[in-house]
């Protein structure tokens, strides 16, 4: 049996709701856009970059920009009763997507990045202290390493991390050891955008809590590809973006419980986010409006909605299916090949991307090469630098897969491959 | 097809799998490191002067990184011998482009251009001219 | 001659590129979007709050998510070079369109509010302490007045507000007493949201440099309507909101003086700003990607590209000249009616925005009415509560207008203000 | 037409023009004062009780706001007088809309039900129930 025939849902159908999939590339790439000198079939396999946007997305912001556009919250008049509505209702759909209580226990932010951000400066900035510890992992993103890194030079507390064993996953002995009576938070990533290993969050906050410390899951690479849920893994706060999971560009969510939250004191000031202003004092909104200063991205927090709607539909287990059968199918093959190193866990138990390099090519060889052959992927150092030092490289190629990926597109990346181990050797 | 095959031609080929002048000086009158830190790509040049310091006798170079910034180091290193440094410091973007033989696409021209940097930087900081702490990479 | 031949363009050739302008409205007003009890054609002069989206905007993000839709600065393959080209460049247009230097000048956020929290945390957290003052006005918009409360409250630095004189206008002999040795920032609204006033900008800028202070414009209500150049004002930092002007929500412009915002520390910490990563220590990338940490509003920065071609080409002494004529219309109409309180200068000496309150109708019970007659306007405090307090009233109705709003649009809000103040006497 | 001319029926004008129970008491019970913070309405409520405390005898009623607010709290303050406090309590964001007899468009249904919220907190402060520094607005 073909491993297409193992796909959870019809992928042509899916396929056809992403018109950027038919485009073609290989042309100048300074034009912006399709030109006459495009004419290689693209090979999108940079999805843990980023992710593209299905039509219903697209239409989502067009139809609030052509239909209801209007600032929110405070309006009477009709435009931004609709607005208003939309906007709301998307915190109500982010919450019942990641199992939170409501929506107070959810913060709309730009991406990930401001999620992390605002909990180390709103929580960190205030909670932490010389003597406390913050527990991070080896495989962090730059996003959550560096913001917790210079929250701690700002506080005085300190910041450690949990080693990586030789197969890619955390050593929860480890884990067990530098989780301790003055950890004050545990931040960790849930699936690794570099090594692709799936980390044990559950196990991670049971150890948090055991010892009166928060756990944050920087859910980045998670939440848009698996079914997550905020309550079975009982994390106190948990962050993704919208654009790694078909929806736009400048939107992320923060879940928080809405306890701590309502603890925390504000992290930006402005419009919408208070109560009472004098030019002395002022108070606070209610969870979550409290958090969101200024004129929200209220198109891009409706479109994330619409996303998740579209995720929803093709249903997060079968998503979970495909991004798996992708990565062990691609994973495999690129094996077989005898001149590729692959970093972290085996092919049946990683998430939907393969961090690689092949003998003698530099990683951003390879991606020009394969570029070349219309097949994109990323080179560099994933935003985990660290993590690559560790691992002795400088850089790494990565193909990760998204729910319009197909069997064929990972043939015409190992064919590339092959063909530029070819050129080099 | 687009650049990328362009790219690899034989000459860069050549000059990444045997690079020229691929070392270190035991008394150079200048070195200088540099790295482009997107790529991880790193140059050390070693550089002795004749001619009272005007004009640039040997050259070494050294480090780890992808083909086009290894292959335009090699390259570089033939031509800056027996350049001035009035010389090394007109060569502009274009020149190593020329030099290359092919066209770079805009995200790679920082490798490209990387031993021309470090030259240049390494010059400058010889003569005074530039504060080593002061380089933008 | 009918002030409608005094248009400085086709101000119905303008309308054609706002669909949303056609809708209808009146009825169900927890439908999203029209439907078929909406009878009541649309009078939208809610600008100051959000403008709406021209065609070409929109096309500029559908044209994004469907033809090069990539994550920027750090791919190889095409298409992230396509979206990093047009990203980067859109800081470009940026800078030309506000006079600045160039992209290194033009951080993007989310909104002005963000872009005055950067400031506030990055240089405020930094350089404000005890003995220090930081110099507002007593016209601020909570965006700036609370944020620079608030970190007046952190820091030890006195907050002082330059008084508003009875005509609305800022008390120039009480800035210049206020404006002293101790004064490390001086951040001044350029237009009011609430009086429409238009502040002497460049002379707060001289009166700040000469006491070695700083000068930061919340360009929010001036950029969108009127010709801003950073230079010509001689100002530090100006912020301003792409929503406010024809732009996608989810996306603002920070201008700061290359020197200054190069001595600054980042603000928010992440991918794409740093150069190098250890577990131990981070370098900075190059402004202004600094200042811009994770994966940005790509389409939204791009969109406001478009958004400022849209304005450039209908010029902005034009758009100017089309404000100044509604709102001296519009004040001279409503003023006429004897029963109505016009807040600020009088009509040839303002921004397109009227506030005003009639006698015996609470303003959100004229807004409830005016949108009745398809009429929106805004009602509430316009975040200028304690401005408001000043006043002496708790709440004001707004309207404002943009380059698609026309002379009979102000007729219907007259007569609706009129049929308001007869339901009520 | 929409909502807005519905809402200012005559019964909601007349309220609001001639409001019932307009006024304070000399030795209520209990005095309560709230606000809608969005709107900066204002109302003060104070009540005297009958019956051991469990059945409301007078109430009056003051302050500033839209005619929604205020027409609200004057047809609520009727139909206070020989409630019980059990009843009071039982009075759902429907039962006002229907005492209304007009529909409340979402944005402005905290005016319509700002007084029965300030007579309910005030009732339970009075009994001890609610800590008056941990109201929601
Ligand atoms: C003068 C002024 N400053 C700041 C802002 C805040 O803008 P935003 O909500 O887009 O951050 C606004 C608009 O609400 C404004 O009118
Ligand atoms: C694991 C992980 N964390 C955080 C991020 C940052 O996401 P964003 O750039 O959307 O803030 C990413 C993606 O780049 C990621 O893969």
């Amino acid at each position: 049996m073909g491993v297409q025939e193992q796909y959870p849902f019809d992928v042509q159908a899916v396929r056809a709701d992403f018109p950027i999939l038919d485009r073609l590339v290989g042309g100048d790439p300074t034009t912006v856009g399709q030109d006459d000198s495009d004419d290689t079939p693209l090979v999108y396999l940079d999805n843990a970059a980023t992710t593209h946007t299905p039509e219903p997305v697209v239409d989502a912001i067009a139809n609030y920009y052509r239909g209801y556009n209007s600032n929110v919250h405070r309006g009477i008049h009709q435009l931004s009763q609709e607005a208003s509505v939309a906007y709301e209702r998307a915190h109500d759909t982010v919450a019942d997507f990641i199992g939170a209580a409501g929506r107070e226990e959810i913060v709309f932010t730009k991406n990930t990045t401001e999620a992390l951000n605002l909990v180390a400066y709103a929580w960190g900035l205030e909670e932490l202290g010389p003597g406390d510890n913050v527990v991070l992992s080896e495989m962090e993103h730059h996003a959550s390493l560096v913001t917790w890194q210079q929250i701690g030079k700002k506080t005085g507390a300190d910041v450690r991390f949990i080693e990586v064993t030789e197969d890619g996953t955390l050593d929860m002995a480890d884990a067990a050891e530098k989780i301790d009576d003055d950890t004050e938070m545990v931040s960790v990533v849930h699936v690794s955008n570099t090594l692709g290993t799936v980390n044990p969050i559950r196990e991670l906050a049971d150890m948090a809590h055991d010892r009166d410390a928060l756990i944050f899951a920087d859910a980045a690479q998670s939440v848009p590809t698996r079914p997550v849920d905020v309550t079975d893994l009982d994390v106190d706060f948990l962050a993704f973006s919208g654009h790694k999971m078909c929806g736009p560009t400048g939107i992320g969510a923060l879940y928080g419980r809405e306890a701590i939250l309502d603890a925390m004191s504000p992290y930006l000031y402005g419009g919408e986010m208070i109560r009472r202003v004098t030019y002395e004092e002022s108070t606070w909104e209610d969870l979550p409006w409290k958090f969101e200063a200024g004129t929200p991205s209220i198109a891009q927090g409706i479109a994330l909605a619409a996303a998740i709607e579209y995720m929803d539909d093709l249903g997060m287990e079968r998503v979970q299916a495909h991004e798996e059968l992708l990565a062990e199918y691609a994973y495999d093959r690129l094996t077989d090949l005898g001149s590729v190193e692959i970093y972290g866990p085996p092919g049946d138990e990683r998430g939907g991307l393969v961090a690689f390099n092949v003998d003698g090519v530099h990683a951003h060889d390879l991606s020009s090469i394969l570029n070349d052959y219309g097949v994109a992927v990323r080179a560099g150092d994933h935003c985990t630098q660290p993590l690559h030092g560790k691992l002795g490289i400088a850089a790494s190629a990565r193909a990760s897969f998204y729910v319009y990926n197909t069997v064929e597109e990972v043939d015409a990346l190992v064919d590339a491959v092959s063909d530029a181990y070819d050129l080099f050797a | 097809m687009g650049l990328g095959s362009d790219m690899y031609r034989q000459q860069i080929l050549d000059h990444y799998k045997n690079p020229r002048n691929y070392g270190e000086l035991e008394d150079p009158d200048f070195t200088h490191v540099g790295e482009n830190p997107s790529c991880g790509d790193t140059i050390r040049v070693d550089v002795a002067l004749d001619d009272g310091g005007e004009t640039i006798d040997t050259v070494r170079f050294s480090g780890d990184g992808c083909a086009i910034s290894m292959a335009s180091a090699s390259m570089l290193s033939e031509r800056l011998e027996g350049m001035t440094i009035e010389e090394l410091h007109a060569l502009e973007t274009d020149d190593i482009t020329e030099m290359l033989g092919v066209e770079i696409s805009p995200m790679r021209v920082k490798c490209a251009v990387l031993g021309r940097q470090v030259t240049q930087d390494g010059a400058k900081i010889h003569r005074g001219e530039l504060d080593p702490d002061r380089i933008e990479e």
